[in-house]
């Protein structure tokens, strides 16, 4: 599978009367927008707005982030399953707005989480800092059910980022690349010398507000399967998971996955990107023994020399990345696994909740129990209401200077389990 | 902990009822003990039978101080 | 702010009074810097100055240990510094843990800031890593001028109270205690290069090292377990009824050592535990079943074994819990040692 | 979707009134007022009688400290002897536990509402999707 993928450079966003995309600037049509949304019964009204880099804004509670992207030229539409129709997608053309995200926020339930500071502390912590953001914000009409408001915000935010990367398609995008991902022999044939590397991705799979799709499937009804990384550039994986910010997967993060990339990047030169597993992380025991029991086969059966794993999530799936790890180098394939820690406030508590002497290859995000003070910002997009309430806030956590005291845990990606930062602890 | 007991020079006998932790934690002589709550007794039995218990286990503790080891080892209560 | 005044800690050999022939040197405190000082003071600058040197034989302090640290800790009361330093000790052994202890004591005893150094493999650094800064040398003077390099920065900001960021940055050894910190790469990188590494059975360090897996090779049997002095220890909390010593039930910060002495059996009415890892209704009903005293009185009655030790020694350990009660079980295994107990029996739920 | 006529149900560990309420015909409820370390410590005692953990104790991303609810299935019967994962497991979940103080002592209605509803999707999923089979 060969996917081209331009990337077009965005400088600047604004609202506009007619929605388009000219020299990096961004225009977005914010009525019709609205109008699209709307179509959803379901939402009672929607408020958008737009946060830029370095401007005295924070939005909370973040619910998804979401990169524009285009579907340019090959079989399928952006986000497969979802907002098109099943079809394979991951070759072809794929046009992907650079530097510009959606953001959706929106009560679902009573408890919530998700910062992005756009300065200050907190930027630092959040990729979405450094992006031109357009933020939803939703209001459910009365009586809806939590797991329909989270279905309908979830379209929502997916439909918008669809309807933003619709503009790119005529551009002339600023850098291509080619991905391509070569069947198992071919691949073995073309480069015998190079070791030959899987990618094992665990995806959250829990029940409301922990779950992740997969061409529109809902990951824990599946077996261990395989993708080819492609697909995932064009969206064939979404996130419905709004617990744990600081190391939930975004959507966002699905399409620039960052093992995918540096994958990418080193195949052909010090490795073989062979394959790419995707798995769960269910709530039964016997699902992670039977999920992880799979993992560790079809990394035999693609006869792989090394795979890196990455995790989402905090507390359980701890035990399918342990068991993951466990098994894969019991079949003699090499591992590096990416996680993050819950060493407590002071850095002294036991990081992972489970441990195995094989997992000796370990990335870390770091530790998401480090407690930092966000500045009072200008201006607030979404509610504070809920930073009381979120994952890593605590009662009565908003200071009188208006700056407020939180965990890492509570900032957008912080953590990031894939390796999307730079953030570490020793 | 175990460890640092014979780190110290005196042979330790680890009497453990889960002995792949006691594997883990690395203990050298091992002997399985009866149930979490209750290592050495069985509330369900009457006192003189859990006292027979306790005697063979630490019969077997004994015999396990007695006996040269050159690598981790369970002995099991007969 | 004038210059920090810097205490420096060597031994014999860098001192220039000679090698193991003369470690039996007592201590002694010298004014100015001395070999190792002096590159120290080129790279403190205008910031701080060794205006002192202890010089001290290896021999001297390890086998003489209370008394080494009685005169040195007075040396550096007389001295007053606002740091102290001792080492690099590279793969010394015993200089390193000299050099550990006595920056230990420095830091506990007066609460002067203290940064030592050596190579991984050296003893001291096991033995004190949680308890302080231990920066991370090469394991011969050849690193010397590398070692200087970091300690100096890092002895600064000690001394100053600023924030010490994570062991990757400033060059110690990991303590134990996680810090975050901003890597050069991503994580995503990060794990590719590590990969790449360990497929090709290169070295590579992980950012996170799992729970201590390592081994002690097992001691010698004891020739005569009817002469052998038992002790007991156990990790099921047991203690008097009461719980006097108020041990927590969990990530206890104490351990427990209780006096037997006559003790045939324990009851319901004298004994429970205070461990919070499983369910207490039968410990306390009878805490025979945990900690055995009855069954060992009825051995010693018949001569299966010498004697039972007069004191046992309880935790409230969990079984998989891998923060465990190492630094406690180091302290009562001396005890029990000095005491002369020949064998233990330890208990574990 | 039919349960087995005469099976012991998988017992319910569980301070969540509407997790109680919703799976009374599908597992033997246990339900206790107690607090979500309690739950933790009354599936350990079962586990150290030979229960076997069917889910795991540390289930959702919602942090010990956070939500003051937790559902949890074990096995129906003991087993022969002592299952390790599981005990692994839900001794490591309980010092996890302790990791997290508790944030909000006081919560509102609604919000616990949510946190009920959060935790019955949790053990739902996993009920429905193995009642049938074992």
């Amino acid at each position: 599978m060969k996917l081209e993928v331009g990337y077009i450079d965005i400088t600047d966003i604004q609202f506009s009367d007619k929605a388009s995309l000219q020299d990096g600037v961004l225009y977005v049509d914010r009525d019709a927008i609205t109008a699209m949304i709307l179509e959803d019964e379901r939402i009672r009204a929607v408020e958008l707005d737009i946060a830029k880099p370095g401007e005295s804004v924070r939005i909370t509670p973040v619910k998804d982030v979401i990169e524009p992207r285009v579907k340019v030229e090959g079989p399928g539409e952006i986000f497969p399953g979802v907002l098109s129709k099943v079809q394979t997608v991951g070759s072809g053309r794929t046009h992907v707005l650079r530097g510009a995200a959606v953001v959706t926020t929106g009560k679902i339930v009573g408890f919530q989480e998700g910062i992005i500071d756009m300065t200050g502390l907190g930027a630092e912590y959040t990729p979405f800092s450094k992006t031109f953001n357009l933020v939803a914000n939703f209001t459910p009409v009365d009586g809806l059910t939590a797991h329909d408001y989270e279905n309908a915000l979830r379209l929502a935010g997916l439909k918008m980022a669809k309807a933003l990367g619709e503009l790119g398609r005529e551009v002339e995008p600023n850098e291509v690349k080619t991905y391509e991902h070569l069947p198992v022999m071919q691949g073995a044939e073309k480069y015998p010398e190079l070791p030959r590397v899987g990618y094992v991705q665990m995806l959250q799979s829990q029940g409301l507000m922990h779950d992740t799709y997969v061409y529109g499937v809902d990951m824990k009804q599946s077996l261990t399967t395989m993708i080819s990384p492609t697909e995932v550039l064009d969206g064939a994986i979404i996130s419905g998971n709004c617990v744990s910010a600081c190391d939930k997967n975004t959507t966002y993060h699905h399409l620039n996955n960052p093992v995918i990339h540096d994958l990418f990047e080193a195949h052909g030169k010090t490795l073989n990107f062979a394959a790419m597993i995707i798995t769960n992380e269910n709530v039964y025991l016997a699902d992670k023994e039977r999920s992880s029991d799979w993992t560790a086969k079809l990394v035999e059966y693609l006869d792989l020399d090394g795979v890196i794993i990455s995790q989402e999530g905090f507390g359980n799936p701890d035990t399918d990345l342990i068991m993951n790890c466990k098994k894969i180098e019991a079949v003699g394939t090499r591992t590096v696994i990416i996680t993050d820690e819950y060493a407590g406030r002071d850095g002294t508590s036991q990081s992972l909740a489970d441990a195995d002497a094989s997992a000796d290859a370990v990335v870390t995000g770091g530790n998401a129990n480090q407690v930092v003070v966000l500045p009072k910002l200008d201006k607030v997009i979404g509610t504070l209401d809920y930073v009381d309430k979120i994952a890593g806030g605590f009662e009565n956590n908003l200071q009188e200077d208006g700056s407020i005291v939180v965990e890492l845990q509570a900032i957008t990606g912080a953590t990031n389990e894939l390796g999307f930062n730079r953030l570490s602890a020793r | 902990m175990v460890k640092e007991v014979e780190r110290a020079g005196i042979p330790v006998v680890h009497v453990c009822t889960v002995t792949p932790i006691s594997m883990t934690v690395g203990a050298n002589r091992i002997v399985p003990a009866v149930a979490i709550p209750h290592p050495l007794g069985n509330p369900a039995l009457s006192m003189e039978e859990e006292k027979q218990i306790r005697r063979k286990i630490l019969d077997t503790a004994l015999k396990a101080l007695s006996t040269e080891v050159e690598e981790q080892t369970i002995f099991e209560v007969e | 702010m004038g210059k920090l005044k810097v205490l420096h800690y060597i031994n014999q050999f860098y001192a220039g009074i000679g090698g193991e022939e003369m470690a039996d040197v007592a201590p002694e405190l010298r004014e100015g810097a001395m070999g190792p000082g002096l590159a120290f003071n080129s790279g403190y600058g205008d910031e701080a100055e060794i205006t002192h040197t202890i010089v001290c034989g290896d021999s001297f302090f390890n086998e003489r240990l209370d008394e080494a640290k009685e005169l040195i800790l007075d040396m550096v009361k007389s001295v007053k510094p606002d740091l102290f330093v001792a080492g690099p000790a590279f793969n010394a052994g015993r200089y390193g843990v000299a050099c550990a202890t006595i920056a230990y004591e420095v830091l506990s005893q007066l609460g002067i800031p203290v940064l030592t150094g050596m190579y991984e493999e050296n003893p001291g650094v096991d033995m004190f890593r949680d308890k302080l800064y231990i920066v991370a040398t090469r394991n011969s003077a050849a690193g010397m001028r590398d070692a200087v390099s970091k300690m100096v920065p890092l002895s600064l900001k000690l001394a100053r109270g600023e924030t010490i960021g994570a062991s990757a940055e400033e060059g110690y050894h990991p303590t134990g205690v996680r810090v975050n910190f901003f890597e050069k790469e991503r994580g995503s990188k990060r794990a590719v290069k590590m990969l790449l590494k360990k497929m090709a059975g290169k070295p590579f360090t992980t950012e996170f090292p799992m729970p201590d897996f390592d081994r002690v090779p097992p001691n010698p049997a004891v020739k005569d377990i009817t002469k052998a002095t038992v002790a007991l220890v156990t990790s099921g909390g047991i203690v008097p009824k009461g719980n006097p010593d108020r041990i927590e039930s969990s990530s206890a910060s104490k351990y427990g050592e209780y006096d037997i002495t006559g003790v045939m059996d324990l009851t319901a009415e004298t004994y429970e535990t205070a461990h919070g890892g499983y369910d207490p209704l039968y410990a306390n009903q009878d805490a025979d079943r945990v900690l055995p005293v009855d069954i060992l009185r009825e051995f010693e009655a018949q001569g299966k074994i010498g004697k039972l030790h007069n004191k046992f020694y309880t935790t409230v350990g969990n079984g998989t819990a891998v923060k465990s009660s190492k630094v406690f079980a180091e302290e009562f295994s001396r005890k029990l040692v000095n005491d002369g107990v020949d064998v233990v029996i330890l208990t574990s739920t | 979707m039919s349960l087995k006529e005469g099976a012991a149900l998988d017992k319910l560990i569980t301070n969540n009134p509407l997790a109680a309420k919703d799976f009374a015909d599908r597992c033997a409820v246990e339900y206790a007022d107690v607090s979500l370390r309690d739950i933790l410590v009354r599936v350990r005692d079962y586990v150290h009688k030979g229960h076997k953990l069917l889910t795991h104790p540390l289930s959702g991303s919602i942090k010990p400290g956070e939500t003051p609810y937790k559902s949890i299935l074990v096995s129906a019967a003991p087993g022969q002897g002592l299952d390790l994962p599981s005990l692994r497991i839900i001794e490591d979940s309980i010092v996890t536990c302790d990791k997290f103080p508790i944030k909000y002592p006081h919560i509102p209605e609604h919000v616990l509402a949510d946190f009920q509803e959060v935790d019955r999707t949790l053990i739902a999923g996993a009920l429905y999707k193995h009642s049938s089979s074992k």
